[in-house]
């Protein structure tokens, strides 16, 4: 299972972290915590994926879908510090071009 | 490890017991000699097996799943109910077939015997 | 989880693959919302079993272990092989008993079906 | 699996410390190194149990084996720190009454 946890400010982006995994079980949940947790953002937003210990092509296809709304109110999405079995996964589907992936 | 031993494994045909075959993948592919990166890469593609065929919402109540450990390596043969379309037919589903092509060394559908194999070799990241 | 979802895990008859049934037992009980401690003791009476089975050095390849999860607990049945003795005939064999006695709800051998059955309710620590 | 740390001293205590599994994969390796250990010990020995994380009752039977051969020689042996699951295997079998068990 997974946890999202939002709030935290980042020279004016807003992020949220998710931990745990997101699979074929945990992704209906994650998609709607995700979608709620972004409905009212107007700034870029950033994914923490430091707790982020699975995710498959379900999950990344929800990702995507975020990334699209996110787009379409002129903001961007960031994609911080996936573990490299997670980045591993941007990099096979492409998805490493799509998202902005940053390490701090 | 001897040449062919088989560990099998059959879980519901549910969404929730998907974590359950990746448990159980990791014990297996751990013993087998398999690195840390690896187990994470075989994990994953057989989820995705796994949650395309429960996403089909075939009629077979369990999927079985066969680990069979080889010298150089591990075959997985998961089998495919027979009612369900393809697995792979839909834009989604090319994202996960082309996960599954690159962490696993072969991955191949044998109509005939309704199952999909894949193919692991040990010592070979990706 | 539903009234009756079974998942069945048959692995070689052989010490090492003790472990992949444990682990296996893990994820299963700790889907089923049983706590820790009573994880742990349902792998070590599952191990006891397991263990005094395959000390028995039966014929058979592989060994069968159903799990059987119900809404009130889960319910474990194991195969015996029916080429092997009495499983817990000797005075060590009796510490093994002892644990798996204590450690679970019930415990039965059906003779007749060849198999252990022991169950573990929801909510009862040792 | 397991390991098996020896060597450290203890008030004159022999302390061997074991971390792991021992089920009947790994019995007869531990039962070899433990026998090894205790062969020319001619103290009290110390079993820090603190990092064993699974026992059953083949690795419950070498340790009375071990206590066997260390009361032969005058010298007792002390369970340290065992988990609760484990102290819980002592205590089903009447083990905790053979062996001296001691929380520091
Ligand atoms: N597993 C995946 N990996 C990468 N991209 C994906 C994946 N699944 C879907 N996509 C892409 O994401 C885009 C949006 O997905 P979609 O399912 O339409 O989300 P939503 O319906 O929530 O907008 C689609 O163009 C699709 O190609
Ligand atoms: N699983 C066990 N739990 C508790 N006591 C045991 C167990 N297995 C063996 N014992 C007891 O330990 C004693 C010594 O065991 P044994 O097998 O004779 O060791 P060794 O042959 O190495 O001396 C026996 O009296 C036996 O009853």
């Amino acid at each position: 299972m997974f946890e999202l946890s939002t709030g935290n400010s980042d020279n004016n982006r807003y992020v949220i972290s998710v931990k745990g995994e997101i699979d074929i079980y945990s992704a209906p949940g994650f998609k709607e915590s995700l979608y709620q947790s972004i409905s009212d953002v107007g700034q870029d937003i950033v994914l923490d994926c430091s707790d982020l210990t699975y995710i498959d092509s379900m999950g990344l296809g929800i990702l995507v879908g975020v990334l699209k709304r996110v787009k379409e109110k002129g903001n961007n999405m960031i994609i911080r510090n996936p573990r490299s079995t997670v980045r591993k996964l941007f990099r096979i589907t492409g998805l490493d071009k799509a998202f902005v992936i940053e390490e701090v | 490890m001897k040449q062919t031993d088989t560990v099998s494994l059959c879980i519901p045909m549910k969404a929730e017991y998907v974590s359950i075959a990746r448990l159980t993948a990791s014990g297996i592919t751990s013993r087998a000699g398999f690195d840390i990166d690896t187990i994470e890469d075989i994990k994953v593609a057989l989820s995705e097996v796994l949650g395309k065929i429960i996403e089909k919402k075939p009629l077979t109540d369990r999927i079985n799943i066969d680990f069979v450990c080889q010298s150089d390596g591990i075959r997985i043969n998961i089998n495919i109910p027979d009612n369900i379309p393809d697995l792979f037919d839909n834009e989604d589903d090319k994202f996960a077939l082309a996960i599954i092509r690159s962490l696993m060394d072969e991955m191949e559908m044998i109509k005939q015997e309704h199952i999909i194999t894949m193919v692991k070799k040990l010592g070979k990241a990706v």
